[in-house]
This record gives structure tokens, C-alpha cells and sequence, in this order.
């Protein structure tokens, strides 16, 4: 097990960030999110040309056969650019909810030819899996609605879990109404089936599903994080005020060197969360990570000034992605309860109050 | 003067003018008696009183028509210190009484794109010709400037010497050919401030606001009036912002976790310490001891609206928003909007009306006393300035 | 009620700080803490010339009639100069637990010619005023226990509660054992009474006794957070470092701004809390003022470099004050837990989690 | 050189010398053999082999006589590598062998109560007398001066040039007349530390190290070597001062509250993340590619450890303390102390060895890239600095 970054998970970083630089700078990205954010060329690109959706999938259903250290890079990346592409939906959620199937739907996923959308809440966690679902099954048919669904504006076909079992539907059988979501860039939906058709596809341990989820959601937050990191340094290196490069200032700088120290420990817990996603391992990473991107993120805002606060800026992306990715998956709060029990630090319950 | 005699012309003027009647008419005679704000001078909407009476009036007229402080705002607040304290005997004639009825409303074009903590650095060029004066240059966070007749302008008329003493301060006449208005959207979607470019816009040199040069003086008149203003309103005990959170944290107790409990005390304490001292700020204020505390008022509200807000879109698991709809909005209706509008709007207190490092620098230096950083731009001429 | 100090107060305040700048100046507190704390001399001037020791204590009763705010800069004042004397041991805790009974010692205790203490121990709190209590009455006499008493080595006679009554025991009756205490400034020891004879002074509500000193405390930690403050303020006007001084470095700036926005609150929690000594008003003090004296504190130290690590120099004096006033009276935690019934926000119970 | 090299090395070093036989006989056996550290050059304790080997010297002498890493650490960790780096073939012979073998202890002198961070600002003068210099100043922070026979010492030979540029570094005799050592007492009562008066001490020109007026990257060298072995010990999860909070936390369900619980909860993550950084920097270094990521472990092993001392007397509600006597300590016994004294004692964590403020700064502007301040210092003699 290692903490540092293989030369395979280097080039396909590279891969990846070549791509997005030359398709999803933030310009784009400000102007696509209000008429249709999800941008399914670019990942068609993704998909097709780096393989990027079948990275968790192994070789004999199709897929790359690689593991959560490559997905993990390549959210690093997509979170860099708050790419508006479903990978972590459907590649890294739904896929990782069908691989103990085997399902041959697993071979579409890889090629990219078929995108899906695991129809659990974003808001849903390892530790409340059910939270903002309820569906039931009867004969083959699924009736009820699931809130906040992440990727299923992008969406062919949905899987969902009820009651420990896994259902395919296809979208068209579903009704997805998409409202305006704090996170321009990854918007939820609510998802409605009225005895829509399902297709069983096997058994599903929902919270070892959203674990992995909130594993890699942790990279994410990194390249989030660094991203607000970088660009406030490059701002601050170059906005002069009384007649002095802003970040010059002793107080900005020690702002920054902080916030630095913040994202070297990020990227420690992202990289032990996609080399061990144990328990411990992942909620140690987004209990760090959902508030380090956040407070990154806040920060730039506040050290880029009025133009922070403008919409042609893109740091209000980053900001908007970082704080929904704070209640995403659990928020850092539910991952510091879980540790109570995880790691042996126990409550007050049976002491006083 | 005091408040007998205050209450006394409150009362005749009472007796002669019909609250029910024109509301205009009754503002304007309002003003022509002195009851504006008591302690300017008389004939210019004041009395020549104290400014602790001018709260007698107000109770006095509490049921009467009344100006409109939020569209008002910048007029009342500063431009009219402004104007009382720089302006020629004509232009206080001139400008303060449709400035307090509102039947013209006042913008502030101060900041720009590259002069925002750094004011005086502000590029904004004025240049003289014949008895007026040619002004080129691009003005930004301009609110009300859309419906504004007139703005408080500095620019910059003498780019040889060091950034302070090149500056003038102007009235603008914002329907001059040449001013051009653009809404700016900012992250909530909506837009609350302007743009304003500034095009070979004609003033003639009587809307010039103190001497040629000494704009900056003039200026800090005008900011210092803004300070005061901001982050000053009394609040009750849980209230403001905290409300909104304790509405929701009581209405929704499936959502409550002993991390956002123990968060949301913590909270509490901070708010209410803070309340406190700005009780206690006013208190002084009235005793006519100001001290130096109001200096610190904004920059505990930012942080804590800014907690706070974060609080509640955590609190809430709150994926959506309300609406993001580019469209002008006149007012900041914080608590209409959902958690995630405030979140993002009170992002901008600790920007506006001087950043919290601005803030936190003039702490430091004036009430502390402590000494100011090495300074690298006073004495170079503007134009050699690096930028 | 007014937040403001009276002109009455001002005079008091500046007869204390003239008699402690005289009397006891840091060096001369650091000089003595190791032999013998407690400066019974200058408690005596205190008590008899400038009559702090009667503040609390009614005219007819032999006291000046005055009230918590007078006792609040009185306080203030001591925390200041962390001053060894035993102002909130015996005229706030033992004076106003005696108080209700009316009881003839208290003209004594008025006048300085006796000192008492309470026998609670320093860490109990209005939440539980037990703690580190277990003394039993049998017979008019007193046997047990009772750990961590401030003020019992400057005390002539311990103020004893046991079951809601006040019984009163010459101090030469129990056994007074000092350890070495955090806070060398204000020692606390172990008071063991076997069989001690005891006097009944009446009924004891000791959870309002310690909200009072609660109250009170918060005055001392604004005093504590002043001096800390403006010493730090003066020793980095004063430092050079790299040709500056030291408070010329905007992070230094921007750290002291924060703590003088901090201790400007302070300033009105305390004043509140002594306005209105609820149980909200109290809470809130504590709550604030106890973690803004051991920030300011821990800052002044670390602002005064190596000097401020050495025992010459007197900050640590005012951390080891801070620091254990933050546990004295109840925690800043446990003061916000009372406030959650208090002001009406519920915690989770019958909630998630 | 490899690993089987070193090995072989090893196996017949050991062949010839007995590790139960004398201590001291069997070190400096070790140091000729080449054994000490691997890395230096041969006949000075080294084999000119790569650092990384040494790890398997260690290993396989792991059951022999060792040498005392606490008390030597500054001889070690910076005398050593500055004597390389800069000391003439005689110095190197003279002092490495005895420093290694602990037959003679080394301290620093450096720090003066005017020069802290600002350390190139010292003012301890030395003046050439012929083969001598004569040295007057006062040192500060010295730990182990008083069973020190040798120090690194820093002085000022120039006051007429900036700074940097008039300093000169020395090797200094401990038992020069003129020295004077004192324990110097913490806030913790006992005294770790020393002040250093130096009146009046004659010390040869042969123990200057490096030339006249290069003190300053002399110094460097020391400072580099101090920073990096800081902090940069591997430690388990929930290890170091957190065990010793959750031993306590553990042991005393009746003082656990949720508001406690919920700030442990936090700065276990803390703590963990933190340990997950160092122990990726570990791999970094074993891997040939250091990064920056060194220069701020520092920075959050301090707030760490502060934090979490700062809670644990807080938790056990602790008003008392172990002991105030004030006596010579050899060693930091952070663990064996109470929560008071590891409280009061991890506030010295963010000012020795460089304080958070300057590494601060450092990771701004060497790993950040920032700007630096504006310099008041740069080309102004020493002499007429302000201070």
C-alpha cells in the first residue's frame, strides 16, 4: 500500500486534464450550467477515448480492470475543472452498485455507450442509506420517489435499490424533474417511478456502495480544494493593491500557507481512503476533506474580492460544488459519529449528562 | 433646543400639515420645517439641534408618511454628510431637499475593477475643459444606479502626483449623455449592483464637491458615514440571522445530530456576545462616549452570518436552491430566500463597505495602535505605480 | 440596566489599580507564588481601606450595600494584576452563600478581620454543585471530604454545605492540605474534616451561590484577557524584528484585531452578567469569557516568543489563571449545554442519531 | 556500494569486535570502520555510501552498544553536517570521531534574547587579536550547555556591513574561561534550557568555520538540518499525544460530555490526517522525491499537540499540578508528566526550532511562491539598524 501516485495514475491523469483544459475550461462550464449542465460530448470523449467509465470495472466484464486509485485521479481532475460529466455517478456509484451482479449492463457502462444513475438521495450516507428514498417493488414494477438524485439528468438507465435488491429502469419509465440545485454543476433531481418497469439485477449492500462513494468523493474535494488553492495564488501573485502584489501582505500569506498545510492533509486522507476504503479509512477522509474543500473554496472567494462575488468568476462553481459535497455521501459530522464506534473513542452515554 | 421644544414644533407643524393628505407635499413641508434631521442646519431640513432629538422626531412622526430608507440609502447616508460638509451654499440648496423627500435618488461611484480595498489608486479620469470637466473611465458594485439622478463621483485629475492628492471629487449627473448603466450578476444569480462606464460624460464644474486635489478628504467623509452605518441596528436575543436557523432547527428535529447541537450552541454564545456588544456600543454612543468598538461591529457580523449561514444549508441537507434567475433585485431580501441564497449573499459582508482585512487592518492601526506596514506607494507619482 | 460602568464604579476601579500597581506588581507576585501565594497584607488594605470585602453585603448588615457590578470591576481589576488575594473566594463565594442566613460572621468578613472560604470544590458548577464533594454532618459535627478548594489556605473559617444547609468550621478544626495547582496565583487545596465541630448557619441554594461566583469569574477573565492583551500590544510595539517592529506585520496585526474583537464582547458579557445575573446572562459570560481569557492568553505567550516560555516573564502567571478558571465554576461546555434548555435549542434526543 | 556491500562490511566489522566487551572501545571501533554514518566520507566515520544504506547498519547493529541520540542530538543532527560542510580536513579529524562516540557532547549557540526569528540580526561581537578572537555577547536557548565540552556559535566580526554579511561562525570551547553557563527556567518550573554569557572568551582562529563574514550560510546549513529533523518521527494511528488523551478519555466515562466528545471526535481527524501526511512524506523522501511538504509538518504538529494538550486538561477538569521545582531537566519527559505540565510544555512546540509565524512565512514564499514583504533591512549596516 502506498500514499503516493503510481506512473500509470500519472498518465492518466495527464490524459485527462490535457482534455479538460482543451474542452471544459470554466468559461464553458459558466455558460453551459443554466441551459443544460450535464456535458455528455465531453464524456463521451472520457469515456470512449482515455476509458475512464470502466476504470473500476475488471477486464473480463469489459472494463479497465483498474482500481480506486485511478478513479480517484481521475475525480481529482474532473474536480479541478468541476467538470459536468457523471462519472462519479455512473461510473464510480452505479457501477460499483452492479459489479457484485456481474450484469451485463456492466459492458456498456465501460465502453460508455450506456450512462446510469444509482437512484439513491446525494444526502444518503454509508450510515443512513435510506435517507430521501421511498420506493417499494410489486411484480416486477417500482412505484414511489427518491429526492436529490445526483446524474440522472444524465442518466439512459436507473438502478435502484429497494430492499437490499438492485433494479434497472430505464429513465424514460421514470419521471426526473431536475430543480434549481445549489451545485450548478452536478444538479439533483427528483426521481419518480409510477409502476414503472424494472429489471432485477441481484442483490445490493447499499452502504458499502455509498462507502466507496464517499472514498472517492474525497479525491474530488482535493482537486476542488486545489484548484481554489492555486487560483487564489495566482491571483494574489498578480492583483496589485497599494502598489503591491495582494499576496505579499503577511496576513494573506499566512492564510495561504495554512490552507496549504489543510490540502497536503487532504491529499494524505484521499490517497489512504483510495488505497484502503475501509471504514475508518473513508470517513477519516471526507470528515477531513468536505471541510477542507469548503473552507478553501470560501477562502478564495473572500481573496479574489468583488470579483468573487461576481457570476463571471468561476469560483462560485467551486464554492457551490464544495458545500453540496459537503452533505453529499455524509456530511463530515456523520463521518466523525461513525468514528466514535470505528476507533474506540466512545460517547458520554453512561457518564454524565 | 431640547426635547420640549422639539415636541412643540413637531406639534405645529402637526396642526398645519395633513398626514393623510399628499405625501410628497407633507415630506416636502417636513423638510422646510426643520424635521428632516434636526441637527443640520435650518433651512437646509434641519433645526441646528443635537442629533439625539432627531429620535423625538422620529416617535413624534412615527404615523406619518415616511422616506424610504432602503432606496434612500446611499443619499441619506452619504451623500448628504457629503454634501453638507463640503458643498458650496448653492448646492446644499440645490441637492438636499429632493435627496431626503426621494424624489431623486443618490448611487456612489467609487470603486472600480482595479481600485477596491486600495481606493486611492482609482483611475477614473477627469480632465478639465474650459468650466467643465470630461470624465472617462468605469465605476463597478454601483447599487441603485439604475434608477439614481445623481451620484457621488471621484476621479482622478492629476496623475503626477502621489495617489492621494491627484483626486476630485464630483456630483454626477447620472442622465448625462455618456453614462452608460449594466446590471452585474453575482453568485446568487441575481444582480443588486451595476456597472457604470463612464464615456466622455460632461460635468460642469459647479457639481464639483470640494477643491480640485482634495477629493480624497472629501471622500473619507463619505466612508466614514458608511461605517457608521453598517452592522449597527439593535436585535433581540436569537434574533437576525439566528433566527432563521432556530426556526428550522426547531421545526426539524430528524435532522438534529449532537455535532451540529454542540455547533449551533457554540453559535449561539458568539451571536449573543456580539449582540451584546453592540447593545452596549450603542449605549456608549448615546452617552456621547463613542469609543473605538464600532469599528469592530462589521467584522463580527461577517463572520458570524457568514457561520451561520454555512450552518443552516449543513443543518438542512439542503442539495437545491430557490431560484437563479438573472433579474435586477432593488433590496437584499435575505430572509425571503431560501438557505442557500444566504449562504451565498453573506458572502459579501465580509467584502462590501470595506473587506474584513481593510477592517481588520484599521483595527489594528487606529485602535490598537499599532504601527502601519512599510508603505511602498506614498510618495511615487499615480502613473508610475506598479499595477 | 446598563452595560456601561458607573462613574461610582470608575472610582472604585481606580483605587484598586492604584493600590495593586503600588502593591503588587507582577514581579513581586511571581516572587512570592512558590512560598507563600495568598498576600494576606495587601488583602488587608483591600479589604479594610478601600472595603472591597463588604461590597456584596447589605449597610444594615455591616457591608457597603453594593452590588455585582462593583464587584465586576473589583474583579476585573484583580484579574488584571492577577492579584493573590482572596476577593472572589471569600466576599463573593463564602459571603454571598452566607448571605440568606443574615449570619452575624458576615459583618466580620465585611470588615477583613476574618476571611472564609467555601468549601466546594473550585470545579464545581451551578450544574453540578457536588463535584469533588462528599462531607456528611453528624451530631454538629462534619466528617469527609472535599477536593480542589480555592481560598481555604487564606481562610479563617470554611463555609461548609451538606445537604442544602451552611454549616461554618474554624479552619483550624479541618485539615487544609495545598498541592502544587495549575494556577499559582489562586492554589487550591484538600479539605478533610473528621469530626469537626460545626456551627449551622442556615439554608444554602449553592447552585445559585456558584452561578453568582460564575458570574463574577467572567469580570476576572475579562481582566485577565485585558492585561494579557494590552501587554502583548506593548511588547510588539516595542520588539524589532527584521528592522520592524514586530506589530507591524499585517498576520500579527490581523491576530490582535481578532482578540481585541474578542475581548471587546467579553467586555459586555461581563458587564451583562453582572447587570443581570440570570441564569442566560451567566451562561452566556462563561461560555464566552473563560475561552477568550485562555485564547488571549495562549496568544500573548506565543506573541512574546522565547520570553514569554520563561518563568521571569509573568504571562504564564495569566495562562495558568485563564487555564484553570476555564474549568472553575463549570466549563465553557457545560454552560453551553445549559443553555440548550435554557434559551430553548433542543439538542437531538428523539431526533436521528 | 549496495545493501550485500554493506552487509559484508558489517559481518566483519562485528567479526573482529566484540559487542560485549567495552562500550566506548566498540564505537569508535564502529566509527573507524566506517560505520557510523555511512554517508560521510571514508576516514571520517563513513563509506561514501548512499544515506539510504544506513538504515542497514542500523539494523544489523541494532543489538549493539549504542550511541545516546538525545544527548548528542545537536552534535549529531547539526554540528556534524556543518563540520562536513565547511570544516578544513583538521577540524573534521579533530571533532567528528568524538562527537559521534558521545565522548563529547556539543551545543548550540545561536539564539540571543534581541535575535530570535530575526537570528541575523545577533549582536555577540568577536574581535581578532592576532591568532585569536576575543568574544562578547550573551546566548539563549541553549539546552545542554552545562555538559557540553564544544558549541556552534554564531557572531557578528563586521557591524559596519548589512547583516547577513558580517557574521562569522566559530567552534567554541565550553571550557574557555569566559563562559558561563545558567540554567534558564520554563513556564513548566524546571529548566531544559540555558543562557550562555560569554565575556571576554579567546578562542584560536582554527575554530572559525568557514570564512571570515560567511557565518550566515554556515549558519544555514546548521538551521537546514534542524528543521528537517523536526517532527518527522512515524508514529501509529490514534499514537503520540492522542493516546495519552485517549487513555484518560477511556479510563473516565464519568467526565466524557458531548461537547468534549464532539471536539476529540475532531481532532482525532486531525491527528489522523495529520499522521497520514507524515507518513506520505516518508514514502516521498524513501522515494528520491522530497517535495515541500516537510517545511509545514511543524506547523501542524504544534497546533496538534497544543490543542489536544489544551483539551486534556480540560477533560480531566484538573486543577492541580505534578511539580514546580525548579531543576536541571536532561530531557523532554512528555509522557511521563502530568496534563498541566504537557500543557504548558507543548506551548514552547510553536517557537523553538523556529516559530509558526516564520515557518509560516516560509512556506508562503519557498513553497508557495508568494511575494515577499517589503525589506527595511537589506542594505542597511547592522550598526544602524533600529532595534
Amino acid at each position: 500500500m502506498t500514499l503516493l501516485y503510481t506512473e500509470i495514475e500519472e498518465e492518466l491523469r495527464a490524459s485527462v486534464r490535457a482534455l479538460l483544459a482543451d474542452r471544459c475550461p470554466p468559461a464553458a462550464v459558466i455558460e453551459r450550467v443554466e441551459s443544460e449542465p450535464a456535458d455528455l460530448d465531453l464524456w463521451k470523449t472520457l469515456a470512449g477515448e482515455i476509458g475512464v467509465a470502466g476504470l473500476l470495472i475488471p477486464e473480463e466484464l469489459g472494463g479497465a480492470g483498474a482500481g480506486p486509485g485511478e478513479a480517484g485521479v481521475v475525480l481529482e481532475e474532473l474536480g479541478r475543472a468541476v467538470a459536468p460529466v457523471p462519472f462519479l455517478t455512473s461510473a464510480v456509484l452505479a457501477t460499483r452498485a452492479l459489479l457484485p451482479t456481474r450484469d451485463a449492463l456492466l459492458g456498456e457502462l465501460a465502453e460508455g455507450r450506456r450512462t446510469a444513475a444509482l437512484a439513491v438521495s446525494f444526502a444518503a450516507s454509508p450510515y443512513r442509506p435510506q435517507r430521501g428514498s421511498a420506493v417499494r417493488a410489486e411484480g416486477g414494477r417500482l412505484s414511489g420517489t427518491v429526492t436529490g438524485v445526483a446524474g440522472a439528468d444524465a442518466a439512459d438507465v436507473l438502478l435502484v435499490p429497494v430492499d437490499g435488491e438492485l433494479y434497472a429502469v430505464e429513465a424514460a419509465a421514470a419521471v426526473v424533474t431536475a430543480g434549481p440545485s445549489l451545485d450548478l454543476t452536478r444538479p439533483v433531481a427528483t426521481v419518480t417511478f409510477d409502476r414503472a418497469e424494472a429489471r432485477h439485477a441481484g442483490a445490493c449492500d447499499l452502504a458499502a456502495v455509498l462507502r466507496l462513494g464517499a472514498a472517492l468523493l474525497a479525491s474530488e474535494q482535493l482537486g476542488v480544494a486545489e484548484w481554489c488553492l492555486e487560483t487564489t495564488l495566482g491571483y494574489v501573485k498578480e492583483r496589485h493593491q497599494f502598489a503591491r502584489p495582494v499576496g505579499s501582505f503577511q496576513a494573506i500569506k499566512h492564510r495561504l500557507a495554512d490552507l496549504w498545510l489543510d490540502v497536503v492533509r487532504a491529499r494524505a486522507a484521499a490517497r489512504n481512503a483510495v488505497a484502503d476504503p475501509s471504514a475508518v479509512s473513508v470517513a477519516v477522509a471526507q470528515a477531513w476533506n468536505a471541510g477542507v474543500a469548503v473552507r478553501v473554496a470560501e477562502e478564495a472567494l473572500q481573496l479574489h474580492g468583488g470579483i468573487g462575488m461576481t457570476w463571471e468568476h468561476p469560483v462560485h462553481l467551486y464554492l457551490k460544488r464544495a458545500k453540496s459535497s459537503e452533505i453529499a455521501l455524509g456530511t463530515p459530522g456523520d463521518h466523525r459519529a461513525a468514528l466514535a464506534s470505528l476507533v474506540g473513542v466512545p460517547g458520554p452515554e453512561g457518564g454524565e449528562q | 433646543m431640547n426635547e420640549a421644544d422639539i415636541k412643540q414644533r413637531v406639534a405645529e407643524f402637526l396642526a398645519g400639515h395633513d398626514p393623510a393628505g399628499d405625501r410628497l407635499e407633507f415630506l416636502r413641508a417636513r423638510f422646510d420645517a426643520g424635521l428632516a434631521w434636526v441637527w443640520f442646519p435650518e433651512g437646509l431640513g434641519g433645526l441646528g439641534a443635537s442629533r439625539e432629538l432627531q429620535q423625538v422626531v422620529e416617535r413624534e412622526l412615527a404615523d406619518t408618511p415616511q422616506i424610504n430608507g432602503g432606496k434612500q440609502g446611499i443619499g441619506l447616508g452619504m451623500a448628504a454628510p457629503t454634501i453638507l460638509a463640503f458643498g458650496t451654499e448653492e448646492q446644499k440648496r440645490r441637492f438636499l431637499r429632493p435627496l431626503w423627500t426621494g424624489e431623486e435618488i443618490w448611487c456612489q461611484l467609487f470603486s472600480e475593477p482595479g481600485a477596491g480595498s486600495d481606493l486611492a489608486t482609482l483611475a477614473t479620469r477627469a480632465v478639465r475643459d474650459g468650466d467643465e470637466w470630461v470624465v472617462d473611465g468605469q465605476k463597478v458594485w454601483t447599487s441603485g444606479a439604475h434608477h439614481a439622478r445623481w451620484a457621488i463621483l471621484v476621479t482622478r485629475t492629476d496623475p503626477e502626483v502621489p495617489k492621494h492628492r491627484g483626486l476630485t471629487y464630483f456630483v454626477c449627473d447620472m442622465n448625462a449623455p455618456g453614462v452608460e448603466v449594466r446590471p452585474l450578476r453575482q453568485i446568487t444569480g441575481e444582480a443588486e449592483f451595476n456597472e457604470v462606464f463612464l464615456t466622455g460624460v460632461r460635468l460642469s464644474d459647479d457639481l464639483r464637491l470640494g477643491e480640485v486635489g482634495d477629493g480624497w478628504r472629501v471622500a473619507q467623509t463619505t466612508l466614514m458615514n458608511e461605517r457608521v452605518a453598517i452592522g449597527g441596528a439593535p436585535t433581540r436575543r436569537g434574533g437576525g440571522v439566528m433566527a432563521a436557523v432556530l426556526d428550522a432547527w426547531r421545526e426539524r428535529p430528524e435532522l438534529r445530530t449532537h455535532d451540529l447541537h454542540q455547533r449551533l450552541l457554540s453559535l449561539w454564545v458568539e451571536a449573543e456576545a456580539t449582540r451584546l456588544s453592540g447593545a452596549r456600543l450603542r449605549e456608549q454612543l448615546a452617552a456621547g462616549q463613542p469609543g473605538p468598538e464600532g469599528s469592530g461591529m462589521k467584522l463580527s457580523f461577517a463572520k458570524l452570518n457568514q457561520a451561520l449561514t454555512g450552518f443552516d444549508v449543513e443543518f438542512n441537507r439542503d442539495l437545491g436552491y430557490d431560484d437563479w434567475t438573472f433579474r435586477r433585485s432593488e433590496d437584499v431580501d435575505f430572509f425571503g430566500r431560501g438557505p442557500g441564497y444566504r449562504y451565498l449573499r453573506a458572502k459579501g459582508n465580509s467584502i462590501e463597505g470595506g473587506t474584513s482585512e481593510i477592517l481588520r487592518n484599521i483595527v489594528a492601526e487606529r485602535v490598537l495602535g499599532l504601527p502601519s506596514e512599510p508603505r511602498v506607494d506614498k510618495d511615487v507619482p499615480w502613473k508610475d505605480l506598479p499595477r
